[in-house]
């Protein structure tokens, strides 16, 4: 039994320009220990999945029409508000990817992690002033009894991050979600915090979803990837399957958009045209308009997600087949 | 997601043209949509009454004070009449045209005056700038109404010095929020840009600084058309504004107050106009303020809510 | 907010209230002549001549402002020609009126407007979001005199609930505090409603919930304390409104606040009141102003590095 | 920390509500010897020499302070107060005798010294008190003290009717400062003043040692409102117990009480300016106006149509002057007349109107710029707040200036028409806008004449003024209505309107 099984999700969002469906029919699972990197553009529908796990989905507009969140073995989504707040921050915790927007400005820092022990009432051994300068430690902010009693805005975007991450780990989750924790950093600082990331989890030995669209970091991290496009996932697969022998010509798209040290190519592949707009989706597959192996059929019917191997789905009429 | 939305948007506004997006939006707002009608009604019965069409209401001491609802007369009295036995049907329209009137043009006056030393005051900066933006301190941090009834005091009340007083005072909010916006315009990427192909100074107010700066503006303004309503009314009623014979809501008001045991539909019928009047400003405000405000489109449109 | 900006805000408050009093001064000298107003219409010429002398109106404007910039200087406002006493004593005995009544109407109006706005934006779009709208957009179009008279009308005249009007016990004081409390009522509902909702759907607000923050927690510890700092820029600049007095509410109800004496000091051309309430009045918004900034900096931690 | 702020607010805010509602005041029950009255205006200085406006004098007059005479309400005789006796002792020399036993609230003896210090205050130019600028104008009179009780005034020049101006004259305490006006006055009368919270109220208590009968009532308390909708509600809340200035449409019930209150309600002509210079032109504006369609609906049904500017009980009045008869259609014609001769006849005019000057004023000269409309003038309305309008009122105006007619009203409340003629209707009056000579003769002649000569001369001057020149537009004698709570035994005379005489007020 998995410790996260997702199946079959769908989430719908009321616009100006009528109902979008965010995500429609998502389902991958998620194993104990498990590193699963979700990688797509965005609008993809990578945040939204964060979003439905967290029960972050403001309704209205938002709303989940279908589907089952498995955790632990039990259906989450039909839990009472109250019974699904229980679970995250203790049992599942995500951090965002802005973290000056996501911490709250008027409280102190250290206020805001202590509130984590707090709202789960929970008291470490040491007290929760303690436990939250041994966080702060942990991810490696120094002089932690002054910088706690600082707000979010006298910190810089790492220390902020790292905070996050603090808050996130307090309570020693089973599953940490990782929201594109590194895009608003410096690249200096994204490995630092990737690096971070990995050493808390492993001492907890949580597992991790981490939504990104950067392929280096998943090659870094992550056990297994799924790969998101308009909505849905269209293949998942190892990592090493994955970067060696992409079947989806949307994975196999990305990776050759972007250059690669293992390889001797030194010309980049851009896929053309842009994400299509979630409200106006082409019929069929959705990236087929953007697809050089497209035909007829991909107009007419939404290609299944099939098992290609062990550990491997694909969604496609036509995937790559590889060298 | 919301910023997604957003984009589509603007495709769907070309392509269906803004007109239709507004209908559609209003539909989406019951309020604005109650506002909007309200509004209509005044605006037609003041045209009516420009061309004369509510038929000549001659001083009838007689019918004085006839009281409001007796649908046997004809329709003109069915609000009944005034101390001078004039319909106050017709009185309340004619008032309208003169408080409608007085609060357009105050704003539209502040308005202009207020977005130009706004945008003076943010793009050029200097001396001038800050001689601007101290005055404007000086007077705004002042109760707008006292500001408004020493200017009326001094330069003796009409139409005019209304107008004028009103604009002034309203300006500095005007003058604020025009050099903020403008600041901030300024210091944006296609300014710069903009420089650097050659632009003068005229030419990156009128095409980069001016279109940005406009939308808060025009909200500010159509908060603002509510608020002079309100001081135009407070004004009137405190004998400073609208002088008789002319009339307006504020004045009519003051001059039912003396018949408040007797004749209450003299006052109240009027302040019951300046209420729904603003009020439809106000909600056409806030819709407008959705409406340009692309994260809030969903509230519009939204079939649950 | 360090002691130099506190000098410097003072001294600059200083320099506008010089250039304030001054404009004042020869402002209220342009309304008009006093004497005609103070003196019998039978009076001869000479009785009104001998007036203005002893006013020192006959001088030239520049010897009259010397002397009265003089007096301004060591805080003697005059002797109001009306109440035939000091200004300062009349102005004095009617700012604490105005400052009670504002005061009591925007504290109602305050806190009376967090919790409707808060409820407002937490249904917002359901029909509890649309009943507080309407009654606070209402609230914040009705004309106050007007809902004074209908008020005056209602529960005096025709239910004799309330006194009519007048000054006196805790009954004098419902009809002018309720009159004054719908527009700030009406506008806070509004910015509260708006920052609401906008704090609500901050990413904090969803670090708070993702935290597992149950529904109460995340409107009153995370939201609503952001929400707060507009509503309470603008209730700021309500109390200055206020600080002014009532306006017309303080006429309606013959309520002896500064608005009212104000006004009358304007049309009796009472020099000297006129100026000493308008000191006083922009004294307190100087102070109203500074108990603002340091509430706001309470409230907002990014306020005070600045 | 934010939770318990919204807890507190609820609280409060219940606590507002329930305030609200359990303060209920039942019913304002005065105590059997308290009474309220409710003016318009809070009085101005409360000084006794400042007596000439009705705000101060309805406090003062035989409350606090009192007269040397009294005039009569029925007649307008002169009748003995703190003087007992008087006599013209020659032409410039009048002998008083002071009532024996009369002491001031603070303890003082009322004699001959306090009078005279009285009458030097009223007449001291730098205090520019109200009765020396009135009454007593362009008067010199010098006091002289034979005993305790007797004093001599004299006259500077022949005052026929020094008495009836000494009625004006409010006698205050020898304490009250000779050189300052005072707020605390203090004088002889059946009460005293314990207390004026500016803005609020003024209290008056019984003296204990008055000279004359007890009043009843112990306690007066007085209160202002500038709404007669207001004032007239209070009565019947149980707030007051008498009402003044009551406007037409709220006095309507059996509590209401009319009474003339010696105003004279008109409209001046400024003759001086084309078209108005021309006779037929001022003829025609007196017949188009409607004064009986007037009459009970925008003024009080009991106020008289007046056809010159003093009541019938002012010595000199004319009771021989037609009142003018409606009659647009003569308007008409004499204004095609005059149009005819090329007088500018379709000039504008403008009617000055004065706010407030009486319940109704801007409705009144809306109905009359119709009807003069309706005969066929263009006449413009303009209301103007006071300060401007004593501007249009009062000399020196600009040569240039539009035709126009000014809405005024005409006083006289001491009984004789020379209060009223000199300054309003001769060359050198500051607020005549008529110069003729034969007019100013006849009114100067006049008011050095006595007796039958007197009255004569002064019933010639008004039928000069509304008949021969037609400088004004004479509309009504007014009438105030006070409103009296039936539990209250109190009928207003022609003097209420500057007094209330609470010692003559009881319960019933």
């Amino acid at each position: 039994m998995a410790l996260l099984e997702i199946k079959n999700l769908q989430v719908s969002f009321d616009t100006a320009a009528g109902r979008i469906l965010a995500l429609n029919g998502v389902s991958f699972s998620l194993e104990r220990g498990e590193v699963l990197a979700l990688l797509g553009e965005s609008g993809s529908g990578k945040s939204v999945t964060a979003a439905a796990i967290m029960d972050l989905i403001t309704d209205p507009p938002g709303a989940i029409n279908e589907g089952t969140i498995h955790f632990d073995g039990t259906d989450i989504l039909p839990l009472p508000q109250n019974e699904r707040r229980d679970l995250c921050g203790s049992r599942i915790a995500l951090i965002f990817q802005d973290a000056l927007a996501a911490l709250n400005p008027v409280y102190p820092v250290g206020w805001q992690i202590a509130e984590t022990f707090r709202i789960h009432g929970r008291t470490p051994a040491g007290g929760i002033n303690q436990a939250v300068l041994d966080l702060l430690t942990a991810v490696g902010i120094p002089d932690p009894g002054r910088r706690a009693k600082q707000y979010p805005h006298e910190f810089s975007g790492g220390m902020r991050q790292r905070i996050m991450i603090a808050m996130a780990v307090a309570l020693e989750p089973d599953i940490i979600i990782a929201d594109e924790p590194t895009t608003a950093l410096d690249v200096t600082i994204q490995a630092q915090i990737v690096d971070l990331l990995d050493r808390v989890r492993k001492r907890s030995d949580a597992s991790m979803i981490f939504i990104t669209h950067d392929l280096g970091v998943v090659a870094e991290l992550a056990d297994r990837v799924a790969v998101m496009y308009a909505g849905r996932i269209v293949e998942t697969a190892d990592v090493v399957e994955l970067f060696e022998d992409p079947r989806h010509p949307y994975s196999n798209g990305l990776l050759a958009s972007q250059p690669r040290m293992d390889s001797d190519e030194t010309e980049l592949l851009p896929i053309p045209g842009s994400a299509p707009n979630p409200a106006d989706l082409p019929s069929g597959c959705a990236f087929r308009t953007r697809c050089s192996r497209s035909a007829d059929i991909c107009a007419k019917t939404v290609p299944a997600l099939q098992s290609m191997g062990p550990g491997r789905q694909v969604a496609c009429h036509f995937p790559v087949v590889p060298a | 997601m919301t910023e997604t939305a957003s984009e589509l948007l603007n495709e769907r506004e070309a392509a269906n043209g803004r007109f239709a997006w507004f209908l559609r939006a209003l539909r989406g707002d019951p309020m604005a949509v109650a506002a909007t009608i309200w509004l209509l009604i005044v605006v037609l019965a003041i045209v009516a009454d420009v061309f004369s069409l509510l038929g000549e209401h001659r001083i009838s001491l007689k019918a004085r004070n006839l009281p409001p609802f007796d649908f046997s007369q004809i329709w003109t009295l069915w609000l009944g009449a005034d101390a001078l036995g004039r319909p106050l049907l017709v009185r309340l329209i004619q008032a309208a045209s003169t408080t409608i009137g007085i609060a357009l043009v105050t704003v539209l006056t502040s308005l202009v005056g207020g977005t130009l030393l706004g945008v003076i005051a943010g793009y050029f900066g200097g001396f001038i700038g800050n001689v601007i933006m101290r005055i404007s301190d000086i007077i705004l941090g002042f109760p707008t109404l006292l500001v408004a009834l020493f200017g009326l005091y001094l330069f003796g009340p009409s139409v005019l010095n209304l107008i004028l007083v009103l604009a002034i005072t309203r300006m500095p909010a005007y003058i604020r929020v025009a050099r903020a916006e403008t600041l901030e315009a300024r210091e944006r990427l296609f300014v710069d840009a903009a420089r650097v192909f050659g632009g003068g100074s005229l030419w990156i107010l009128r095409m980069h600084i001016l279109p940005s700066v406009a939308p808060t503006m025009l909200t500010l303004a159509s908060v603002n058309l509510a608020m002079v309503m309100l001081f135009e009314s407070g004004l009137s009623y405190l004998g400073l504004g609208i002088q008789p014979p002319a009339v307006s809501w504020g004045l009519m008001v003051a001059q039912g107050q003396g018949y408040l045991s007797t004749a209450w539909w003299l006052g109240f019928f009027p302040g019951l106009a300046v209420m729904l009047t603003t009020m439809s400003f106000n909600l056409l405000a806030n819709w407008f303020r959705i409406v340009n405000d692309p994260s809030q489109h969903w509230r519009l449109v939204s079939r649950r809510r | 907010m360090s002691l130099a900006y506190f000098v410097r805000r003072i001294i600059f408050a200083a320099l506008a209230l010089a250039a304030l009093m001054t404009s004042a001064f020869i402002l209220v000298r342009l309304t008009g002549d006093p004497v005609n107003l103070y003196l019998p219409v039978d009076a001869s010429d000479a009785a009104r001549e001998a007036m203005r002398v002893r006013l020192g109106l006959d001088r030239s404007l520049l010897a009259q402002f010397l002397d009265w910039a003089g007096d301004m200087l060591r805080l003697d406002f005059g002797m109001s020609l009306w109440h035939n006493r000091p200004a300062m004593d009349v102005v004095l005995e009617a700012l604490p009126n105005t400052l009670a009544l504002g005061a009591i109407a925007l504290t109602l109006a305050f806190l009376a407007a967090i919790v409707a706005g808060s409820i407002a934006a937490v249904n917002a779009g359901g029909w509890i979001d649309r009943g507080i709208n309407v009654l606070s957009q209402a609230a914040a179009s009705v004309p106050d005199f007007w809902l004074g008279l209908m008020g005056v009308l209602l529960f005096a005249v025709t239910f004799r609930l309330l006194p009519t009007s007048g000054f006196g016990g805790p009954v004098y004081w419902v009809l002018p505090i309720a009159c004054l409390f719908a527009r700030p009522f009406g506008t806070l509902v509004q910015i509260v409603r708006g920052s609401m909702i906008e704090a609500l759907n901050a990413t904090f607000v969803r670090t708070a919930r993702a935290k597992g923050a149950r529904s109460k927690r995340v409107i009153f510890v995370h939201a609503l304390r952001n929400a707060l700092l507009p509503a309470v820029t603008v209730t700021g600049d309500l109390a200055a409104q206020f600080a002014g007095g009532g306006g017309v509410v303080e006429v309606v109800f013959g309520f002896p606040g500064i608005g009212k004496l104000l006004i009358d000091g304007i049309l009796k051309r009472d020099f000297a009141i006129v100026q000493a309430s308008i000191f006083a009045v922009a004294v307190v918004i100087f102070i109203i102003n500074i108990l603002v900034d340091m509430l706001y900096a309470s409230i907002d931690p990014r306020v005070r590095v600045e | 920390m934010t939770t318990i702020s919204i807890g507190r607010s609820t609280k409060i805010g219940l606590l507002a509500l329930s305030l609200a509602a359990s303060v209920v005041i039942p019913g304002h029950a005065a105590a059997p010897d308290a009474l309220t009255v409710v003016v318009t205006d809070e009085p101005k200085s409360l000084d006794p020499c400042d007596t000439d406006l009705s705000g101060n004098a309805r406090v003062l007059r035989n409350n606090i302070t009192e007269t040397l005479v009294n005039l009569s309400p029925k007649d307008g005789s002169v009748e003995p107060s703190l003087a007992t006796a008087w006599e013209q002792v020659d032409n410039l020399t009048w002998k008083f005798t002071l009532r024996e036993g009369v002491t001031f609230h603070d303890g003082k003896a009322f004699d001959a010294a306090a009078v005279a210090a009285a009458l030097k205050r009223a007449q001291d130019p730098a205090l520019a008190c109200e009765v020396g600028l009135t009454t007593l104008k362009s008067l010199v009179l010098t006091p002289e003290i034979v005993d305790a009780k007797t004093l001599v005034i004299r006259t500077d020049i022949v005052e026929p009717i020094l008495p009836n101006k000494l009625a004006a004259l409010d006698i205050g305490s020898p304490a009250t400062p000779a050189d300052a006006k005072s707020r605390e006055p203090i004088g002889t009368g059946p009460y005293k003043l314990t207390a004026w919270r500016p803005g609020q109220s003024i209290t008056l208590t019984a003296f204990d040692k008055y000279w004359s009968d007890k009043p009843v009532i112990q306690t007066a308390t007085v209160l202002w409102r500038a709404e007669s909708a207001v004032r007239a509600a209070m009565v019947d809340t149980g707030e007051a117990q008498i009402a003044y200035e009551i406007a037409p449409q709220d006095g309507t019930t059996a509590n209401d009480h009319a009474f003339p209150n010696a105003e004279t309600s008109l409209l001046r002509i400024d003759q001086e300016v084309a078209p108005l210079n021309d006779k037929r032109v001022r003829e025609a504006l007196n017949l188009a106006i409607d004064r009986d369609g007037l009459i009970g609906t925008i003024f009080h049904a009991q106020a008289q149509k007046a056809m010159q500017v003093v009541l019938p009980s002012v010595f000199g009045y004319n009771p021989d002057i037609p009142v003018w008869t409606y009659d647009p259609e003569k308007a008409r014609s004499l204004l095609d007349a005059a149009r005819a001769d090329g007088v500018p006849v379709d000039t504008e005019i403008v009617i000055y109107g004065r706010i407030g000057i009486y319940p109704n004023s801007s409705e009144s000269l809306e109905a009359i710029q119709a009807m003069l409309a309706d005969a066929g003038f263009n006449v413009r309305l303009e209301m103007l707040e006071t300060s401007p309008w004593l501007k249009k009122l009062l000399k020196p105006w600009d040569a240039g200036r539009q035709p126009s007619i000014l809405q005024t009203q005409i006083d006289n409340t001491e009984g004789d028409a020379v209060f009223t003629l000199p300054n309003r209707f001769t060359s050198d009056g500051n607020t005549s806008s008529i110069a003729d000579p034969k007019l100013d003769t006849l009114i100067s002649d006049a008011s050095k004449a006595t007796g039958d000569e007197r009255k004569r001369l002064f019933q010639d001057a008004f039928k000069y003024v509304a008949v021969d020149a037609i400088n004004i537009v004479p509309l009504f004698h007014m009438v105030t209505i006070a409103r009296v709570a039936p539990d209250v035994n109190y009928v207003p005379d022609v003097q209420a309107g500057n007094e209330i005489k609470l010692k003559t007020i009881s319960y019933r």
